[in-house]
């Protein structure tokens, strides 16, 4: 319970951080940390193999995904730095205080104080994946069948 | 053999993209080939449907699908629409590499969409609505115009918290149903104590499907999005993709899991009767031309909705009717637009005026568009319409009828805007040179009308033959 | 014990979406919008994940999480394309370039 | 397919044939309209007397297309279909050289159509359906006639389609009441809202006869309206459907009973009718429009006869419709002969036409005999029988037929005197003879008028007393001479008056045509006839003048209204659009911000 309360702490510092960062590389990078304390929040809800997914692909790829994009836009100079620092506090100031905020009046409320689970026999992963669910795979071919035409579409000319 | 309404378009996919001698036109062919030959199949299940009662089928084991009487109606408009998208996008995009990318997308969307149709589980319906969205994304954007990629932008924000908030219901969901499917799921709901986590789960979907849908407090993205998108897009976003990804699922999920609560059926008829009346306002002072159409089909999807809604039967089949024919009418009007862009190079409507004259084709079938949206007998709006009004009132709901009645009179005030700004009144100077389009666009445009037409005056056995059975689903 | 978890947990996930929509609405930055959305969707993950941990259906959940990670993927990658041919277009990731569709 | 459909779909091919034909081969219209009233008539007579019910699943919830034949409307369809083949063999040549002869040809088939659809249809809205179309066609009919036709068919079109409407009202009560709209399963009895309903069908129903006070626009349109549409429409087919449809309320769908107000009421209607109509029928000066009066006031006889409620009536004003529509259609056909051959229908320029023209003189006789209920012709056993039921229920409207008698039988010697004896004209002098196209017709009623009355067996034991059943009729045979036989003599007596009364007008007025001037010109019927002739007792005409007064008054509120539809409504539906519009904002932002309220809202609406 206290680790768990740790943890999530981290994952909203993390967060917070990713918001308020002033590089867009840095926030690309407070991302991926969010992503990693999310995947050890999921070890711990016993739900592995979603771990190992969050871990590879959130933590890793769209990482990749982001910095790629971030560099293909224009770096920012020195002076805008500057600039930006100013507007970005006056602008994101707020936003730990009404985390604060909100965080006393959830807790100060017991919010939700009595919730029933129905609760069913467990089941793997695997067998959920491969025998009950395989429309979700084919339609994850379809949702990657997707995004490659969408890139081809996006991407292909914009040599010219 | 219902699994070819997947396997076939997969194939083609799969034989287009295999080989790169293919060219984009043979692509073109055989998806307007096999969009074809699903409106056909589909439209010639209903007698057979019936008879062999079979309704659920699997593919691979557990893989199951499902078809019902109000599928086939959806499946139908589907291949329509696919179908006219098809055509306009032969004749409307120049460069062969965008043409090629474009069908690709198209087929996806098409598998996506029918798969959407068949499914039973809301995490699968969630799934394919998404990529459904993704390919709109790319959709809208093809040509990578600047207003094209701000009205993509736009929508990707706004389907971005439609997705958020689908899916937290669904993680509230979880917590109380042991399945995702949607009969399981509706048995969970009967038996499980807490009402409140229930309606805020139910509440939270319904939020998602109406930014999906385009009603009015949620339809922000849908002009921008509409009025910016390529003409072949558009007709195929506004003629059947926003339908199916978002009145499709209300409609589908309000047989066996909106329909209880009455606080949420109300609910669900203010957001209808809202996106009319605002939709039509709205339409009134638009300038450009999709853009009125965008607003036009924001106040018509609120008929649907207000429909269903209702819950009953009868009022469930007229929404399904009005579903079917705004397809129809709603992308006539698109490729309307479609051709008047491709002509005049502009959507302004103070820059058109009097083009009946130039095209002949077009204005006519514009006018039937405009006559079937208005709800005019004898075109199929009409009898749509009139179900609605009649289902709200058969349920009781007198002001509701009286108010779509009387929305029909705006309905009517903005359209005919729309045609006189248009197609009617004094030839523009400076539009003396132009002339009807191609067969590229004439066909498509000949074949809705004759769609609507048809579906009009042979009204009665469209209602026995493919509307009442829908009522049937209530029963099973 | 579960009760107090859920409610541990809901809370944070709350402040989660609070923060994710809060970057949203202020930022200038298109690329920080779409890290916002990011946010959002690794928050309804942890609620998909924990909602599985509590009622013993871990196996849904985990599917349900993995399919959904897979999704972001192929959403961010398309959001990126987009996101670089605006870029293209005007020069920079202003979100105040993207107002001339209105009315 | 039932046969029961031919008698509809026949005309209504032949119609679409017409309407698809171009001037090329002359006659083609001609022939195929002949065609098909023959193969109608043919087929109905086929029908005649048979029992067949025919029903085909159109829109469900109780209004699908569904036909019954029984004696009455087999009887009715036969004789439609009788008159549209005479019509249409006379207007062959009648027509000749007039203008839009395929507009012509087209209106009667669907009038056809639409009268036969209408009689068999054994579902309300169905009947509906046809009687409105029916209004069309006289419409249409009406407006290729002369210069003024098209205001005439206006005024046609608003009377008969005010009348509709009441009828419509009517229908919605029985079918509310009744909970079906089969009409063979209507059976209602007369509650204060089923009186209502019966007395708006019965509007329908008479104003299709003509009767006051609908009958404005049938004067109008004797002069302006292609004649052989008068012989079919006013004088045959609308008589057929009208009377047709009243007794059929009155004997099948109401239970009405001889007491009751409703049934003094259409006595009252008839007998007011029966007066009113023949005194200006007495005093016109136009072949045609005489006529057309008495078109009029032949009406008033059978609502009479079918209010009286009692067998004798009933079988008397079923009888007489038939007798009317016969010798009405042969008169007018006579009329059109006249004109076609002395070129004027106008009684002061013709005279003396009997030589020349001896077998249109020799119908006329026999059919003027006919309408003035001279024995042994048909409209003395019909009127005979109403009398009877008249006397049977008061004797005052016993009193108000026989006065109409007196009338008639004046009206129609003075329109023989002026017409076809007296010293002929100069112009008149090269007269001929009608063409045999035209011939026949008249020669084939003419004749049928005599068989009806010589041997009235026929038509009442064949075809009326069936309708009524065993039941009604009580035992009783009501053909042959009326069984009392003061009847008889009262009736004689009044004709023997009414020619009296004409020879000595005639004598004293110098001519034929001014036998009646003294009524005309009489103390009180003087102003009268004025104020009428002022078209101040038109219904029509008087709502018109009202109806522009009322306009010039309500011109300043109708501004009001304009400005709060077009400025106002319009307007604020503008403003309206502007504002929303102005939430448009283009920044997602704002988008993201209004939905997420509205999300809110929702949610908290249901979860509440």
């Amino acid at each position: 319970m206290m680790i768990d309360l740790i943890l999530l702490s981290v994952l909203l510092i993390m967060v917070i951080w990713t918001v308020m960062a002033i590089r867009l590389v840095r926030s690309a990078v407070g991302l991926a940390l969010t992503s990693v304390v999310l995947s050890i929040l999921m070890f711990r809800l016993n739900a592995s193999l979603a771990a190992v997914f969050e871990l590879s692909v959130c933590a890793g790829l769209i990482s990749v995904i982001f910095i790629t994009t971030i560099s293909f836009t224009r770096r920012m100079s020195k002076s805008d730095f500057k600039t930006r620092r100013r507007q970005r506090l006056s602008k994101f100031w707020p936003l730990p205080l009404i985390i604060i905020a909100a965080a006393i009046l959830l807790f100060w409320r017991h919010f939700p104080s009595e919730v029933i689970f129905i609760r069913v026999p467990a089941e793997n992963v695997r067998d959920v994946l491969w025998n009950t669910r395989h429309i979700d795979l084919f339609g994850q071919v379809l949702v990657l069948l997707a995004g490659a035409f969408g890139v081809v579409a996006l991407f292909k000319e914009n040599k010219k | 053999m219902f699994s070819l309404l997947v396997l076939v378009p997969f194939l083609i996919l799969v034989a287009v993209n295999l080989s790169k001698k293919v060219a984009p036109n043979v692509a073109c062919s055989l998806t307007a080939l096999a969009t074809l030959a699903q409106a056909g199949f589909v439209v010639s299940l209903p007698g057979t449907l019936l008879k062999t009662n079979n309704v659920i089928f699997t593919w691979l084991p557990d893989f199951k699908l499902a078809i019902d009487e109000f599928s086939i109606v959806v499946l139908a408009a589907i291949g329509i629409v696919a179908f006219v998208a098809c055509c306009v996008a032969r004749s409307t995009i120049n460069d062969p590499g965008q043409r090629a990318t474009f069908m690709n997308l198209l087929l996806v969307a098409l598998i996506g969409m029918n798969t959407t149709v068949m499914l039973r589980d809301i995490f699968s319906i969630y799934l394919f609505v998404e990529t459904i969205a993704i390919i709109s994304f790319v959709l809208i954007s093809i040509d990578r115009g600047r207003l094209a990629l701000e009205g993509a932008f736009k929508y990707l924000m706004l389907s971005a918290f439609a997705t958020i908030l689908m899916l937290s219901s669904i993680a509230l969901m979880l917590l109380f149903s042991p399945t995702l499917e949607l009969s399981g799921l509706a048995e969970a709901m009967s038996v499980y104590p807490n009402p409140i986590l229930i309606k805020l789960s139910i509440g939270l979907f319904l939020c998602g499907l109406f930014i999906k849908s385009g009603l009015f407090p949620f339809h922000w993205w849908l002009p921008d999005a509409y009025s910016a998108a390529h003409s072949a897009a558009s007709v195929l976003l506004a003629g059947i993709i926003t339908k199916v990804v978002g009145v499709y699922v209300l409609m589908r999920l309000s047989l066996s899991i909106f329909g209880e609560s009455l606080h949420i059926q109300a609910m669900v008829m203010a957001v209808g009767a809202l996106s009319i009346i605002t939709g039509a306002v709205l339409a009134m002072t638009q300038k450009n031309f999709k853009r009125m159409l965008a607003y036009s089909s924001i106040s018509q999807v609120g008929y649907i909705i207000l429909a269903t809604g209702v819950g009953t039967p009868f009022a469930f089949a007229a929404a399904a009717f009005h579903f079917f024919n705004h397809a129809t009418f709603k992308s006539l009007l698109f490729v309307n637009a479609a051709s008047v862009e491709k002509r005049l190079g502009t959507m302004d409507m103070r820059e058109m005026g009097g083009l009946s004259n130039r095209m002949p084709a077009t204005g006519i079938t514009s006018l039937v568009g405009f006559l079937s949206t208005a709800g005019l007998p004898p075109f199929s709006g009409f009898w749509s319409k009139f179900m609605i009004v009649l289902a709200l009132w058969a349920a009781g709901k007198y002001f509701y009828a009286a108010f779509a009645l009387l929305a029909s009179i705006l309905t009517l005030g903005y359209m005919l805007i729309l045609q006189r700004n248009v197609f009617f009144g004094k030839l523009k100077d400076g539009l003396g040179g132009v002339k009807e389009v191609g067969p590229g666009l004439v066909i498509p445009q000949l074949v809705l009308a004759a769609i609507i037409v048809l579906v009009g005056v042979c009204f009665p056995f469209v209602l026995n033959k493919f509307i009442f059975p829908v009522q049937s689903i209530f029963l099973k | 014990m579960n009760v107090s978890l859920f409610g541990l947990f809901s809370v944070f996930v709350i402040l989660l979406f609070i923060a994710g929509t809060y970057s949203i609405l202020v930022t200038f930055n298109l690329i920080r919008a779409l890290i916002g959305i990011e946010i959002l969707i690794k928050a309804v993950t942890l609620l998909i994940i924990l909602a599985g941990y509590l009622t013993g259906n871990l196996g849904l959940a985990q599917a349900i999480a993995i399919t959904l990670i897979v999704i972001e993927v192929v959403f961010m990658v398309v959001a990126g394309g987009i996101v670089l041919s605006i870029f293209r277009h005007h020069g920079t990731i202003d979100t105040r370039n993207l107002r001339d569709l209105k009315g | 397919m039932s046969i029961l459909i031919l008698p509809i779909f026949i005309p209504l091919v032949a119609a679409v044939l017409i309407l698809a034909t171009r001037g090329k081969p002359r006659g083609l219209k001609e022939a195929l309209t002949l065609v098909a009233t023959a193969a109608t008539l043919a087929i109905s007579v086929q029908l005649f007397g048979k029992e067949i019910s025919f029903i085909l699943p159109w829109i469900g919830h109780g209004i699908d297309l569904s036909l019954r034949l029984d004696r009455f409307s087999g009887f009715i369809v036969l004789f439609a279909s009788l008159f549209a083949f005479l019509t249409a063999l006379y207007s062959v040549v009648s027509m000749r050289g007039k203008d839009h002869p395929k507009q012509f040809y087209f209106y009667l088939l669907i009038i056809l159509v639409c009268t036969n659809a209408a009689v068999l249809a054994n579902n309300l809205i169905f009947m509906l359906f046809f009687w409105e179309g029916i209004l069309l066609a006289i419409f249409g009919m009406i407006a290729i006639g002369n210069k003024n036709a098209f205001k005439t068919a206006t005024k046609a079109f608003i009377i008969v389609g005010i009348s509709d409407l009441c009828m419509m009202g009517g229908l919605a009560i029985t079918g509310y009441l009744a909970s079906t709209l089969t009409i063979s399963q209507i059976h209602l009895e007369l509650t204060p809202l089923a009186s209502i309903a019966f007395v708006l069908l019965m509007i329908g129903a008479i104003a299709k006869g003509g009767s006051m006070p609908f009958h404005s626009w049938i004067p109008s349109a004797a002069t302006d309206a292609p004649l052989p549409f008068m012989a079919l429409m006013p004088a045959a087919l609308e008589k057929l459907l009208g009377i047709y449809f009243l007794s059929r309320i009155t004997l099948e769908m109401f239970k009405l009973s001889a007491g009751s107000w409703i049934s003094i009421t259409m006595m009252t209607i008839g007998a007011a009718t029966i007066i009113l109509a023949v005194m200006m029928a007495l005093v016109q000066k136009e072949y045609k429009r005489l006529l057309s009066y008495h078109a009029i006031s032949q009406v008033g006889y059978m609502i009479l006869g079918i209010g009286t409620c009692v067998p004798a009536g009933i079988i008397g004003g079923i009888f007489h419709m038939v007798n009317n529509a016969l010798y009405k259609s042969c008169l007018f056909f006579t009329a059109g002969s006249v004109e076609k051959q002395a070129g004027t229908t106008d009684l002061e320029r013709l005279g003396g036409l009997w030589k020349q023209m001896p077998i249109t003189f020799a119908c006329f006789v026999i059919t003027a005999l006919s309408i003035s209920g001279v024995p042994p012709f048909n409209g003395f056993f019909s009127k005979e029988l109403i009398y009877d039921g008249a006397l049977e229920r008061g004797k005052i409207f016993y009193l108000a037929a026989l006065i109409g008698s007196f009338f008639t039988a004046a009206s129609f010697l003075k329109l023989g005197h002026a017409a076809f004896c007296g010293k002929a004209s100069q112009e008149n002098r090269r007269v001929k003879e009608a063409p045999l196209g035209m011939l026949v017709p008249m020669a084939v009623i003419a004749f049928l008028c005599i068989l009806f009355g010589v041997y009235n067996q026929l038509p009442i034991e064949k075809f009326i007393q069936p309708i009524l059943g065993h039941a009604r009729l009580e035992g009783h045979n009501f053909s042959g001479f009326p069984a009392n036989a003061w009847l008889t003599l009262t009736t004689i007596v009044v004709l023997i008056a009414a020619l009296i009364h004409h020879l000595i007008a005639a004598k004293a007025a110098g001519s034929g045509l001014k036998a009646s001037e003294h009524i005309h010109h009489a103390p009180v019927l003087g102003t009268i006839y004025q104020a009428a002739e002022r078209k101040w007792f038109d219904p029509y005409e008087v709502g018109m003048k009202v109806v522009h007064i009322a306009s010039l008054l309500l011109m300043a509120i109708d501004r009001i209204i304009d400005w709060l539809y077009d400025g106002f409504l319009a307007g604020t539906a503008f403003l309206a659009s502007r504002a929303l519009a102005l939430l448009q904002t283009g920044n997602y932002v704002v988008y993201i911000v209004w939905s997420l309220v509205s999300a809110a809202v929702a949610l908290a609406f249901m979860v509440k």
